[in-house]
């Protein structure tokens, strides 16, 4: 567990060196099994019933259960909550990810699902590669739409069968994807606003570089 | 020779009445809506990069700037999800006091909403009683943390100030002037014909529609799903208090705006009881000099004047700020219904749609 | 002497116009100089002493017939150029007989005007009513009732005919 | 000489600047009324209570800088306001706004012409204003004025209709077109028509406010919908040209609604000798007394109402006012012969 390796954070974090990559970054979240006095909720059994090897692991930390998914049977899983009797899912809080540079599937992608009839909630969480296209939940909950675009507009996990995976909050020919740790806090976003003749000077010297 | 064109009309970013900087690019056969293209990200201020990188306490003055005209109930919600994250007890005088605030910043954001939400459909009179009401909140909010608009009211584990002397009484005299107030709004507008006309059966949405398109809040409940973050999930003092959750039941935009209508009253009821009970006690619980929580995730909840409000916080128990910070926006998920809504109505139907959904384009950007 | 030079004055404008109508290459343009036409014609009525036609061709040509018009050529494309509406079939030689016809016809009439004296006209005395309003209500209920009632009968199916083509699914 | 030429000149003048002058306070008025609706204090600034503020907005109206957008129709979008603004004003010429004044030895009408056809020229002159709409947002070559005047003309012919209907039954009641002889007749009658057309005189309001594109029918310059309607693209003295004229309009159908309903310059009760003591009012107050209230009642509406949607805005005018109008215009007809 990446728990384990205890290093002090050096000071504050200074805010303005945000893109000083930290000496060993994180490389997943700790993802705690449920104590020995939590039994999981009985839909999260019938998941593993039903779609059996679908479900790698089970959470639970601070109230809040989570299902580990395999990747490639999120669809899959999807549908299963949000049609049985049990877990009736019918809303997507929502779809987020985070990303965990050092590991090899870097990002986990996260769905917050909640029952209006049964007034329960769940984590959904799937972890993926860079270049690895998850499936498209959107059929499912078409709440999905719009979270899974920022999911791909923050992050660049592509997801299968959306029906229009655009970027959503950057402008549509944005380089790079924003909420990725290796991006930088600041960087030729700003100067490109500030001083626009600087930054072309900039980058006409690198490509020179690049061309040498 | 007889094909017909379709108009495509560019509805923003700037334009009176899309609230902010929100477009909408409509393709009109005639005035008819055939569809739209909600385009969003004017206002994209990275808060939740930024956030990544601050302190666990500079987050909450970020929080402010998402819904800036409800800004206390954001910064109730990530307080209560660090809180949630740490396992922090807060004193009950505190959590009191944070109902308060968001009930009444739950007024101020109604205030503002049935203002512009009129004033979209032309009655321009009940926009200035509105904004009339809320500066008394405002004033009240004055009096609490010194700011009007970005409150940075709540810290981790509890208040940064107790409340002052005599703030108790503005608050009954406030709900007790808000009382007569609400007639008038419901006088201009309730019962007005040409107001059921321009509301009834505009942007019909049955609930199991709009619970999977992820709306929330009122926009939810107008189509008759009782679902409230504050009684489903109870946080702050809500469990403590008496209220009712109002429903619609045709999922138009006249329901959405009886249903708003209603919690104004609600709340009302709430911030009654709340500060006519406010317990003694400290107004901050046990909370570490620095706060690191352990490593860990969590999402957290709350009713804001829009919607579910929620948190997704993730801590590597490392560093003194979150390694993940997301913000489930009410308003962005709202939005995202607009599309569904507005098809086959008018473009005058559409700045109603736009203003039954109340959105703030500073949450849904961030 | 005062009405001659007023008559040839609008006379001369609303010929000019009319030329204008058709030789203008903007059809908007064209409506409004139709619409101007218009406008002097009225005042040539006015110069004959007919106020309530003259009145009336306003109302009805200038704001309200022609605002139809310009409805119309408002809502076509006309940002493509002419060469779209060029119809190939059209018959030109067809259109110029046409004119030939209705100028040979026209100037019939003009010389059948001129060299056979005007039937003695319905002298305003011999009507009970007084006042050009009254008196054109007069002549229209008596000795033109017929054609006046065909006419709006006419109107009528033209009216009923229109919204049955423009609302299909009634 | 004096009689035929510089009386009617004078007069004309006179009436052009108090026009204008009532339109630029009529503003003032309406900011006012609605401001002490909402609770708020209007203008205050402007000399005092704001009486100043007209002037100040007329000085900045001409001094701002006159943009035509790059691809507009630079001629039409000239002539537009113009259109808009002359029918307006000649509309002037044929009411009454009073019977006859004493000056200097002279008796005077207070009314710049009478001619027979005096309602009808009203009528045929307000259409021709709707091509000021029309033209404005059709050469801004910009959408959305476009969709306003697409609006503004459907709403301005549609509601001419039952506004001229009811003025029809008005004409039948008096016998005449002439606005002098309609409050003539209404004085030999001994009542206002408002009392015995109160169905005319509600759809001529109704009306009135629809073709003056007043709230709550106000679609064509609809703000929140359209950032302005027709008038988006217009700045400077163009746009004030069109302001110029919606208020002139609202005078307009302010003044034709008292001469027709309300008696024009009759004080109230006109055969009851016992209210004579009130001849010592000259009539012409009466009569913008009356036209006030009527201008009051506008700016009143607009505080309280929202607005109609397109739609709902046909069919109010198509299905309800115009049956209602035709209805009324035939009875009319029916009581008129039978009373011989």
């Amino acid at each position: 567990m990446a728990a384990a390796t205890p290093k002090p954070p050096g000071g504050p974090a200074a805010p303005a060196a945000g893109h000083v990559p930290k000496a060993a970054p994180p490389s997943g979240p700790p993802d705690p099994p449920p104590p020995g006095d939590k039994t999981a909720p009985a839909f999260i059994a019938g998941l593993q019933q039903t779609l059996p090897g679908a479900v790698t692991g089970v959470s639970y930390w601070v109230g809040d259960w989570t299902i580990i998914v395999v990747a490639e049977r999120i669809v899959e899983v999807a549908e299963h909550l949000r049609r049985a009797a049990g877990a009736a899912f019918d809303m997507c809080s929502d779809v987020t990810a985070t990303d965990w540079p050092p590991r090899a599937e870097r990002f986990d992608v996260i769905y917050c699902l909640y029952s209006t009839r049964h007034r329960h909630r769940v984590r959904v969480k799937v972890k993926v590669a860079d270049h690895q296209a998850i499936g498209s939940v959107t059929h499912v909950w078409p709440a999905a739409n719009w979270l899974e675009r920022e999911v791909f507009d923050m992050f660049g996990v592509t997801f299968e069968g959306h029906p229009d995976l655009r970027r959503i909050l950057m402008p549509e020919d944005w380089q790079g994807f924003p909420q990725r740790k290796d991006y930088p806090l600041e960087g030729p976003g700003e100067l490109l606003m500030e001083n626009p003749i600087d930054w072309l000077k900039l980058r006409q010297a690198i490509d020179e570089a690049d061309i040498e | 020779m007889f094909d017909t064109d379709e108009l495509v009309l560019n509805m923003g970013p700037q334009h009176p009445s899309t609230h902010g900087v929100l477009r909408v690019v409509l393709r009109l056969d005639g005035e008819k809506v055939v569809d739209a293209d909600v385009v969003i990200g004017y206002l994209h201020r990275g808060i939740e990069k930024l956030s990544e990188n601050r302190s666990w306490t500079q987050i909450i003055l970020l929080t402010d700037r998402m819904d800036y005209v409800a800004a206390a109930t954001s910064n109730v919600g990530y307080c209560e999800t660090v809180e949630k994250l740490m396992q922090l007890e807060v004193p009950r005088r505190a959590r009191y006091v944070r109902t308060i605030l968001c009930e009444l910043q739950r007024i101020a954001s109604h205030c503002l909403w049935v203002g512009t939400h009129a004033m979209d459909i032309g009655a321009m009179t009940v926009f200035l009683y509105a904004f009339r009401e809320r500066e008394l909140i405002l004033d009240l909010f004055e009096d609490f943390c010194g700011a009007r608009l970005t409150y940075n009211s709540m810290r981790i584990g509890g208040l940064p100030l107790d409340i002052p002397p005599g703030w108790d009484k503005k608050v009954l005299e406030f709900c007790r002037i808000m009382d007569s107030k609400l007639d008038e709004y419901e006088a201009l507008l309730t019962h007005n014909r040409i107001w059921l006309e321009r509301t009834r059966g505009i942007g019909v949405i049955d609930g199991e529609d709009a619970a999977g398109l992820g709306l929330c809040g009122p926009a939810l409940r107008g189509s008759g799903i009782a679902r409230d973050v504050r009684k489903d999930e109870p946080y702050a003092a809500y469990d403590e208090l008496e209220f009712d959750i109002p429903l619609g039941a045709a999922g138009d935009t006249y329901d959405r705006y009886l249903v708003r209508m209603e919690e104004f009253r609600q709340s009302l009821r709430i911030i009654r009881q709340a500060t006519e009970g406010i317990p003694e006690g400290p107004i901050v619980g046990k909370v570490p000099r620095l706060i690191k929580p352990a490593a860990g995730e969590t999402y957290h909840a709350i009713e804001s004047p829009k919607g579910e409000l929620g948190f997704f916080i993730v801590s590597d128990g490392k560093s003194t700020n979150p390694y993940r910070f997301r913000v489930r926006p009410p308003s962005f998920c709202n939005l995202q219904g607009l599309r569904r809504l507005v098809r086959g109505h008018l473009v005058a139907d559409v700045v109603a749609l736009i203003g039954s959904l109340d959105i703030v384009l500073g949450e849904v950007d961030r | 002497m005062g009405d001659a030079i007023a008559f040839y004055t609008l006379a001369a404008f609303i010929l000019g116009f009319a030329i204008l109508v058709i030789s203008t290459r903007d059809t908007v343009h064209s409506i409004l100089f139709l619409v101007l036409d218009f406008l002097f014609v009225a005042a040539l009525y006015v110069l004959l002493g007919a106020e309530f036609v003259a009145v009336i061709q306003v109302l009805v040509y200038a704001g309200g017939i022609v605002v139809l018009y310009l409805f119309v050529v408002m809502l076509v494309n006309l940002k493509r150029p002419p060469e779209v509406y060029q119809d190939p079939n059209r018959r030109t030689r067809m259109g110029y007989a046409l004119a030939g016809a209705v100028l040979v016809e026209l100037a019939a009439i003009a010389t059948w005007g001129y060299v056979t004296p005007p039937p003695p006209a319905a002298a305003p005395s011999a009507m009970p009513v007084t006042g050009n309003t009254e008196q054109v209500g007069w002549l229209l209920y008596t000795s033109y009732l017929i054609p006046f009632e065909v006419a709006s009968m006419l109107l009528l199916v033209a009216m009923i005919g229109a919204i049955v083509l423009a609302k299909r699914e009634l | 000489m004096v009689d035929n030429f510089v009386i009617p000149l004078l007069q004309i003048v006179i009436v052009l600047n108090a026009t204008l002058v009532g339109v630029t306070y009529m503003v003032l008025l309406e900011r006012k009324v609605i401001a002490w609706a909402q609770s708020r204090l209007g203008p205050m600034r402007v000399g005092p209570y704001g009486i100043l503020q007209p002037i100040a907005d007329v000085i900045k109206l001409m001094i701002k800088e006159d943009i035509t957008p790059a691809r507009a129709d630079r001629w039409v979008f000239t002539a537009a306001p113009i259109i808009a603004v002359v029918p307006a004003f000649i509309v002037y010429a044929v009411i009454p706004f009073g019977e006859t004044a004493h000056l200097f030895g002279r008796t005077i009408t207070l009314y710049i012409t009478d001619i027979n056809v005096g309602l009808l020229y009203i009528v045929s002159v307000a259409s021709v204003g709707v091509y000021g709409i029309i033209l404005a947002g059709y050469s801004s070559n910009s959408k959305y004025p476009l969709l306003a005047s697409l609006r503004a003309s459907a709403q301005l012919i549609s509601y001419e209709v039952a506004v001229t209907l009811t003025l029809v039954s008005v004409i039948l009641m008096a016998g005449s077109l002439s606005m002098v002889s309609i409050v003539h007749a209404q004085r030999d009658a001994g009542f206002w028509f408002a009392f015995v057309q109160p169905i005319a005189f509600g759809i001529f309001l109704v009306g009135g406010l629809a073709e003056t594109n007043r709230a709550p029918f106000d679609l064509p310059e609809a703000e929140q919908e359209l950032t302005g309607g027709f008038h988006t693209e217009y700045s400077g003295m163009r746009f004030a040209l069109f302001f110029l004229a919606e208020y002139a309009n609202m005078i307009v159908v302010s003044s034709v609604a008292t001469t027709l309903f309300l008696g024009g310059w009759l004080r109230p009760f006109p055969n009851v000798a016992a209210l004579a003591f009130l001849d010592v009012i000259p009539d012409w107050t009466w009569f913008l007394a009356k036209s006030f209230v009527f201008l009051y009642v506008f700016i009143w509406v607009r505080a309280t109402l929202p607005r109609y949607r397109y739609d709902q805005l046909m069919r109010l005018g198509w299905k309800f006012l115009i049956p209602l109008a035709i209805v009324n215009l035939v009875v009319t007809g029916f009581v008129k012969v039978l009373a011989g």
